[in-house]
């Protein structure tokens, strides 16, 4: 199959990849990598572990899996890991760690991310965790980037209300009070997502931690300093609750939403006459339109504003996918060597729905201004938070605060729910 | 307690399998009419239309002079007992025969009586708090015969009730039905067998099936004395009566046939002068050969001989298809492989036309 | 090599090697260790057939023995330790488990589910079978409604979500609903009742065994008792009820076993449509959430959910006993 | 019993419908699947499957564009035809308009044929003049008839007039005629409602069956599935024939045994046994799989198999015995044959079990997805990135169904007989 | 073509239900030996000891002289026919036929030359392609007897092997078989049978069994004729020999016995002057019986009379607990109810001590 590009056309960042080609002969060997990845973006992440094989002669094997969080594990565990694993939380990642299955990074790599990565510090600290004995090491090194505090509107149906942009939190909820009465639905919410189901809840959660309270507070939060069911944490559950808990606010209505699958949530805002006014959703979402969505169009994003009177500044929620050596090899090591190229980036901000830390990326490369733009948003930002349940314990993060999210939105009383997720928390310890 | 009326009732499975057909026959209340026929000739279906549980395809059924056709098994005011017994299995003797009253909605001292009633006839007291399975064969079929009393219905039907059970329990068995037939001479009973013996025994006439018709019916030793055709003189006695050809030379009262294997009979059945010459096929059943110095009807050399003690039965060589049997009371083992000529009183040498009758009729 | 021949091989090496271990045993057996010389053939023919049983026997109870009473053992063991299983808590993993409101809650479906499917699976499936039992199109009938025994969990799940869909257009039931005029509801969501909607799918799925094997049991019922009730003056359902359903007693309990054996390795339903949200957790689907995680709990799960079987195990061990005399 | 004399035919009319309505309940789903798994996923969003035959009717915003519009008076005048200047697909084939409108909210306000405007109007919110939009349907030339009040009750205020916004005629046909207060300058919004015929696609198919790895899957399942099969039939054969027919010391101990392990929940052995084979060096490797599936299949293979063996006439097995044949001989050449009904009952279930499995597959299978099968490629792979894709779903669940579905009609006739030997004695 | 010896044979199911204890007996080479008894007596657990199917729990089985206790069925040279059968129903008649052969690993020439004349000796060759299941029950019973003349063993055992036919096919297989005996003169038979006819019929000695031992072993005529218990008596003939109380009055050449119920008996069997006095059992078969105007043996009320045509069983109204049976040649249904006197033959009279054996020994 042909590359996406061809060697040496186009804005992309070829110098480093030549030199990285001519270095790099691993012809015969197959470097396995498995991954969260499915669907279109496995057809992208493809295209780049193609440049790789282009480059070194090795053959890639990516398989992507929905349950990739027990895969890896079993995997692990059987003796049968493949080379890298790619996590989508560090939480996972840090459990794996400490349970010896994974691989220290060469310091170098450390290094590097520290330069070349934008918040490249908080990168190299997100993926440093205590080994099997104790000693910390640099384990991953963050590749896909996604920005979370994004609101996706459609701006014809904006247009037609004459709603305008909401520049802060007070304006926002103004905004959705306004929808409502005008007979439309402002938010369509979508929780389900199999056993992941109320994922996406989270990140309300955690996008409200950052905007009602400092970052300190939601870093406390992160590492169980403050409890769970911490009156600060609860309030801003609620604040999440004055959205989601609210009838008319939520497309089919609040308890539709833990049924709704989140890659369906988008649809209702192209139909129609419209389903709803707004989603908040992440960056990666856009793999998830429709067919004939068109930026700038019919589809169109702001950023999830702070509240003014808070004064806490313009937070953002990000979170980040992380390629760890499970399976160490010397195809291992050369495709963490590959990811420090530029172009192992740009080929797939060309493919869109891309956001990357890597600071050598031209942005040209990017497939759209949006992408551009959510850059800016990055780097506009006055606190950057990578997203709280990535972070926690896995039983935690990507278990409990599921779960009791979904709950809460279905029924359940904010403070009891948080106090659940606490209990099982102290279980941990 | 009742009288049943068959007209020209004719049975076809699905419409095409013809298996009876222009049966015709009355039952008088108080008789036992009992069903014989080779397997397969239609007594069970016979019965199963009486019963209600098969359909009659053509003619009607009347019992009591009414037509009942289209009357469910029910409502006809019969009791089956079959092959198998057919008792409920999870139930215990006493619910067994109760169930009919129960579903019938009798009062419990009703029940209770009727039960008792029939298990002291058939001395099944002891067993009425089994099950089944906690049964002999003969106290099994005595409890399927107790659950049909207690309904004191207007038939009884009985298929087979005795082929399950061993040779000694089914001699004890058969009197006991005899007994109860005594002790209910009102009832009309039906029962098919395949047992000659049984049917001879107990039968106040027996209907002989064949050829999806009725053969023959009247009272046993009638079927027995005077058969009127050749299936029915073979089907019932055994072993079954040997028929020898011959041609008529001598007609009056007494009838002399030329045998032909070249003996000569005599035959007590009136034959007329047009007759002569006519061909016969002469029946002599093998316990009325007996053996003889003068002409005998039939001669042969005895192939194997059967001692039972009682009686010898002898096989001779065949001559033709048909073999001859004869039966002499006594042991007579010495005659094996000798040349035997037999001969019969002329009162028990039967005539047949070639086309089956019997002559003398 | 190609998948398919990769495949094919495979296949025949692990089905021929199986197949030899016998062949060739057996054959070692006569031929080398007891061979039937004319001398002493009597003697070692028989001492050979003293040996044969345990060579037939022996890979099933190895199999038996290393991958289920080893892993019941093991498992035990292991539930008696925390979640790295580097420290004895004795029966902490149960008690901190009971204490927890989510096992009860999945303790309490469960039992639900052991109740309910199992009971309405056969009913259904004595249902089906006594009906169509004397129909012209009974077995069309029969394969229809047997069809869900081929489907996945996991497919089964997925037809299931299309029924119960929240949107008119897609959810059939809510269609219905909105056809004479009532709101949609999302039926998982409808508190304890939900349970029953997703029971329904394994239901749903375990008629058609139910149905087989009853409708042999019905067949296999005399005719002549049902035809001795028939004259005794019993209506049809007279005649289900009093003579049938008693004299498949037996088939029914075994039925009834089988499926609730089923039902406590079931999590996959559960699973995809809900993910043990809305309340609907049952054991089995609680207990994937802690495997691989927290083992330690996991296994003190499994044991509980043996504990609820062993009655049935011991039923089926009484009844296995029986039958052999 | 159809024979049975002076039977009531409503009963079996019930009996009848009962069925039926059994046999549709139970069918429903998967019809319902069925049907879905051929309609694009617009379709299946926009109406029921059982609506699928007929025509449903669907909004879609057209923008004309403004090239020939011109100034009639004190308005600027667009006219065309819709459906020509439409590039969707879609919205050209439909031909017909069945109702159009201005604005998203209100897709279909107006009939074809009338027109439809929108007006600036003031009104009366508690009791103060406010200015709002008024929409509103009229017969095609004529002025509009303003109502008294608004949708929210609010009185509307005549004087002063109306203000003409924008206004559109639009006929069946798709000719319409834009009419606007201000100049035309860039392509007006317009929304109509068409009716969609019926459509069937294979395209689901063509996706799923075409998708990565999908005909490796296909063979992963049938090379877990057949050795997964056959093996634990021949182990478990030779076991039930020694429990059956062979007697040794501890026979009663190993049925009573087999009967225990019949319930234990598999789940409980996941965890210790995929150590052990990390220890004993299989990993996660289909001999892992193997015998995984054999193991748990191992007891009701051993129970149902002696049960019919059991059966066999006894006679048959010692005439063997007569006849010199030894153990071995009188199994594979005597007793084998005569279970076919039992070993194919117990195949069909096993085969179902294996091909469907997940969970096994999932511990005892590498996760690369070159050794993924069909349930883990469907669950993990497409499901999660087609989540709302119910159209691939449906396409999907029928793949995964067809090939059980084809051996359990193949086969039905020995599952009945072997189950009616086997667990009904 | 062997002899068998069975010295003091034991067998006890599970090590204590003892069924069979202290069986002696010697069969010759060219013997048909049948076994009879009543059920459950037995006859079959012998059979299948002979077979090797069942364990010898004690006491030794030799065939030609060779202990053969502990060898295999196969190695014992014999062949077995089943009551069921027993075919294989998935092999057509030839592989069934030839099945033993090719597990002996004969050559291909010997076995279709083995099959072929099997198959001609019992008329089998038409039916060589088909399955069993294609089969009558009277042919598939021919195929297992054929199944085992391949084999041409020492020693052949039946098993009740006719009693799952119908009656007619019964007698003629039964004949067969008596032919097939005939064909092979020197093959060693051993037959088990519920029925008196064939035992009657096909053995050159019969055994009978009883009370886990042997009762009597003797040519059939000389059972019947010359019972040496009571047991045997009744066993052997049908209906059962009557057994009447009396007591010696006169010792001789011919014995004189007073009757209990007042008649008088002459037996031919001679007695000495010490057992005048003595109580003895006087057995009469009811065949035996002849209606008397003289001193009779017997004199009873006619309580049922059963005309068979051929005879007529008459039952008289019991006195004692023990039924006495009667039976007439000829149709005698006019004696019911009237008061009969019967007389027999002095031969035919038979007396036994209270003590069970026969007098006149
Ligand atoms: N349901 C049926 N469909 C078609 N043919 C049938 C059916 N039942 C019986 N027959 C046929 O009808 C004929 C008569 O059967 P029936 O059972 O009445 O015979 P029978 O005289 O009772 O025989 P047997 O003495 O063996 O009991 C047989 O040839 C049988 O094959
Ligand atoms: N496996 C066994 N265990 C215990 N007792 C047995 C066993 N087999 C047979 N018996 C008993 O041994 C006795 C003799 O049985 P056997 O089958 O030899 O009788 P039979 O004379 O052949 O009877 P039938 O004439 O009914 O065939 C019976 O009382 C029977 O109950
Ligand atoms: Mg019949
Ligand atoms: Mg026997």
């Amino acid at each position: 199959q042909d590359l996406l590009v061809p060697v040496g056309e186009g804005p992309f960042t070829w110098d480093s990849y030549n030199t990285f080609a001519e270095n790099t002969d691993l012809s015969g060997e197959t470097v396995t990598i498995t991954g969260t990845w499915t669907g279109f973006e496995k057809e992208k992440v493809d295209e780049v572990f193609r440049y790789f094989e282009e480059a070194t002669g090795a053959t890639v094997e990516y398989s992507g899996s929905d349950s990739f969080e027990q895969d890896i594990v079993i995997s692990a565990r059987s003796g049968s890991a493949p080379n890298i694993a790619i996590f989508p939380q560090p939480g996972l990642a840090a459990d794996m760690a400490s349970q010896g299955y994974l691989t220290p990074l060469d310091p170098s790599v450390g290094d590097f991310v520290r330069e070349n990565y934008a918040a490249g510090e908080s990168l190299v600290d997100l993926a440093t965790y205590a080994g099997p004995e104790g000693e910390e090491n640099l384990y991953g090194i963050f590749y896909r980037i996604d920005l979370k505090s994004l609101v996706w509107y459609n701006p014809i149906t904006f247009d037609e209300f004459g709603f305008d942009v909401p520049e802060s939190m007070e304006e926002l909820k103004e905004l959705t009070e306004d929808m409502a009465d005008e007979g439309l639905t402002p938010w369509c919410l979508g929780l389900g997502a199999g056993a992941a189901t109320g994922w996406p809840a989270t990140d309300w959660v955690e996008e409200m931690m950052l905007r009602l309270h400092s970052p300190d507070v939601y870093d406390q939060w992160v590492s169980n300093e403050i409890s769970f069911d911490d009156p600060q944490v609860v309030e801003a559950i609620e604040e999440f609750g004055w959205f989601a808990k609210n009838d008319d606010y939520i497309n089919g209505g609040a308890e539709a939403a833990a049924t709704t699958d989140y890659r369906d949530s988008p649809s209702g805002l192209f139909t129609i006459p419209p389903e709803c006014g707004m989603l908040r959703q992440a960056s990666f979402v856009t793999a998830f339109f429709p067919d004939d969505a068109e930026m700038g169009e019919n589809i169109d994003f702001f950023y999830f504003p702070a509240f003014e009177e808070k004064d806490l500044g313009n937070p953002v929620l990000g979170a980040g996918t992380l390629f760890t050596i499970t399976d160490p090899s010397e195809g291992a090591t050369k495709m963490i060597e590959f990811l420090e190229l530029p172009l192992a980036h740009e080929i797939w901000a060309n493919q869109g729905a891309f956001l990357s830390p890597h600071s050598g990326l031209n942005p040209e490369t990017y497939q759209t201004d949006t992408q551009r733009q959510q850059s800016e948003i990055i780097q506009e930002a006055t606190t950057f938070r990578f997203d709280a349940s990535d972070l926690m314990p896995s039983e935690i993060g990507a278990g409990a605060f599921w779960t009791g999210m979904v709950d809460y939105v279905t029924g359940s009383e904010a403070a009891d729910v948080a106090a659940d997720i606490q209990a099982r928390w102290d279980q941990l310890n | 307690m009742a009288n049943l009326k068959l007209s020209g009732v004719r049975k076809a499975y699905g419409g095409t399998v013809e298996v009876l057909k222009d049966i015709d026959l009355e039952i008088e209340q108080g008789e036992l009419v009992v069903f014989v026929g080779p397997s397969g000739c239609g007594k069970s279906t016979l019965l199963r239309m009486i019963a209600g549980l098969e359909k009659i395809t053509d003619g009607t059924l009347e019992i009591d002079g009414q037509v009942v056709n289209d009357v469910p098994p029910a409502q006809r005011g019969i009791a089956m007992v079959f092959q198998s017994y057919a008792l409920y299995p999870h139930m215990t003797v006493r619910d067994n025969m109760s169930f009919a009253l129960k579903i019938a909605k009798k009062s419990k001292d009703e029940i209770e009586a009727a039960v008792d009633k029939a298990a002291k006839m058939l001395q099944l007291e002891p067993y009425l708090d089994r099950l089944p399975k906690a049964l002999s064969g003969g106290q099994r079929q005595r409890v399927a015969i107790g659950r049909s009393i207690v309904r004191d219905p207007k038939v009884y039907l009985f298929d087979e009730p005795l082929s399950n059970l061993d040779a000694a329990l089914r001699v004890a068995t058969r009197i006991e039905i005899a007994q109860l037939k005594e002790q209910m001479p009102d009832s009309t009973m039906i029962y098919v067998t395949h047992d000659q013996i049984e049917a001879m025994t107990l039968a106040s006439r027996i209907v002989v099936l064949a050829n999806k018709g009725i053969a023959q019916v009247g009272p046993p030793l009638e079927l027995y004395e005077k058969p009127r055709t050749e299936f029915v003189a073979q089907f019932i006695g055994s072993p079954a009566m040997n028929m020898l050809q011959g041609e008529i030379v001598e007609t009056g009262e007494r009838t002399r046939v030329k045998m032909a294997n070249g003996g000569e009979a005599v035959s007590a059945v009136p034959t007329r002068e047009e007759d002569r010459g006519k061909r016969v096929n002469v029946g002599v059943r093998p316990e009325d050969f007996a053996e003889t110095e003068g002409t005998p009807i039939y001669r042969g050399k005895v192939d194997i001989t059967e001692a039972l003690g009682e009686v010898t039965l002898l096989y001779f060589e065949a001559q033709s298809d048909e073999p001859v049997i004869g039966k002499l009371p006594g042991v007579h083992a010495d005659l094996r492989g000798r040349e035997v000529a037999m001969s019969a009183d002329p009162a028990k040498v039967h005539l047949f036309h070639e086309g089956q009758s019997l002559l003398w009729r | 090599m190609s998948p398919i021949l990769t495949g094919l091989v495979t296949i025949a090496i692990a089905v021929a090697g199986c197949a030899g271990y016998f062949y060739a045993s057996n054959w070692v057996l006569d031929r080398v260790i007891f061979p039937p010389r004319t001398d002493d053939r009597g003697r070692n023919i028989a001492r050979a057939n003293l040996v044969r049983p345990w060579l037939f026997i022996l890979p099933a109870m190895l199999f038996l023995s290393v991958y289920l009473i080893y892993p019941v053992v093991g498992s035990f063991w292991r539930s008696l330790f925390n979640r790295s299983g580097a420290e004895f808590v004795g029966l902490g993993n149960y008690t901190e488990m009971f204490a927890e409101e989510g096992f009860r809650v999945a303790l309490f479906n469960n039992i639900l589910w052991v109740i309910f499917v199992p009971a309405a699976a056969t009913f259904f499936g004595l249902l089906v079978a006594q009906l169509t039992d004397r129909l012209r199109w009974g077995n069309l009938a029969k394969s229809m409604i047997f069809m869900p025994m081929a489907i996945s969990f996991v497919g089964a799940s997925l037809i299931w979500k299309f029924v119960y869909a929240n949107d008119p257009d897609i959810g059939i039931i809510n269609a219905l609903r909105d056809f004479v005029g009532l709101e949609p509801v999302d039926v998982l969501q409808v508190a304890f009742w939900n349970n029953f909607f997703i029971m329904f799918i394994m239901v749903w799925m375990q008629t058609g065994f139910a149905m087989v094997i009853l409708s042999a049991a019905l067949r296999g019922i005399p005719e002549e008792t049902i035809e001795a009730a028939i004259i005794d003056g019993a209506n049809p359902f007279q005649i289900f009820f009093k003579i049938k359903v008693p004299q498949i007693t037996g088939t029914i309990l075994v039925v009834w076993t089988t499926i609730t054996i089923l039902v406590l390795k079931v999590f996959d339903i559960v699973y995809a449509m809900t993910g043990g949200n809305f309340d609907t957790e049952i054991l089995p689907s609680y207990m994937m959430d802690y495997m691989f995680r927290d083992d330690g709990r996991a296994t003190a799960v499994a044991f509980v959910i043996m504990v609820i079987v062993t009655p049935v195990m011991v039923w089926n061990i009484v009844q296995a006993r029986r039958e052999m005399r | 019993m159809d024979n049975i004399a002076g039977q009531k035919s409503g009963l079996s009319i019930v009996t009848n419908i009962s069925v039926v309505a059994l046999v549709l309940i139970w069918l429903i789903p998967t019809v319902g699947l069925l049907i879905s798994s051929f309609r694009t996923d617009d379709q299946i969003t926009q109406s029921g499957w059982w609506r699928s035959a007929f025509a449903v009717s669907q909004a879609y915003r057209v923008s004309p564009p403004e090239e020939g519009a011109r100034q009639e008076g004190d308005r600027w005048v667009l006219e065309g035809n819709l459906f020509d200047a439409s590039e969707d697909d879609e919205v050209t084939g439909s031909g017909q308009v069945t109702g159009f409108g201005l604005t998203s909210r209100a897709p279909g306000a107006a009939e074809p044929g009338r027109t439809y405007a929108r007006y600036q109007v003031a009104i009366m919110e508690e009791g103060e003049l406010d200015d709002t939009n008024l929409e509103i349907a009229h017969p095609a030339g004529e002025e509009p008839s303003f109502p008294a009040t608004d949708e929210d009750g609010n009185e509307i205020v005549l004087d002063p007039a109306p203000i003409f916004d924008r206004a559109v005629t639009v006929q069946e046909n798709g000719d319409f005629r834009y009419e606007d207060a201000e100049e035309i300058d860039r392509a007006p919004t317009i929304y109509i409602t068409a009716p969609q015929p019926p459509d069937f696609t294979l395209n689901n198919y063509e996706q799923i069956l075409t998708s990565d790895n999908m005909d490796q899957a296909f063979i992963n399942t049938l090379t877990v599935a057949i050795p997964a099969t056959v093996i634990p039939i021949v182990v478990a054969a030779f076991a039930a024939y020694a429990l059956a027919w062979m007697d040794f010391a501890a026979r009663g101990f190993f049925i009573a045994m087999v009967v225990g392990l019949l319930v234990v929940p598999l789940q409980i052995a996941l965890v210790p046994l995929l150590t052990l084979h990390q220890r004993v060096g299989i990993g996660q490797s289909f001999l892992g799989v193997w015998l995984a599936h054999t193991a748990f299949g191992m007891p009701l293979a051993i129970y149902l198999l002696r049960n019919y063996m059991i059966g066999l006439p006894r006679d048959i097995i010692e005439c063997a015995k007569v006849d010199g044949a030894t153990d071995f001989q009188i199994f594979t050449k005597i007793v084998l044959p005569l279970s076919f009904p039992a070993l194919a009952s117990f195949a069909i279930f096993q085969f179902l079990w294996t091909w469907n499995d997940l969970l096994v597959a999932k511990v005892f299978l590498p996760s690369q997805s070159d050794s993924w099968v069909m349930t883990v490629k469907i669950a993990d792979d497409l499901l999660g990135s087609r989540g709302g894709d119910w159209g691939i779903l449906a396409a999907a669940a029928f793949v995964s169904i067809a090939v059980p579905l084809a051996v359990f009609f193949a086969m039905q006739k020995y599952l009945v007989r072997g189950l009616l030997a086997g667990s009904v004695k």
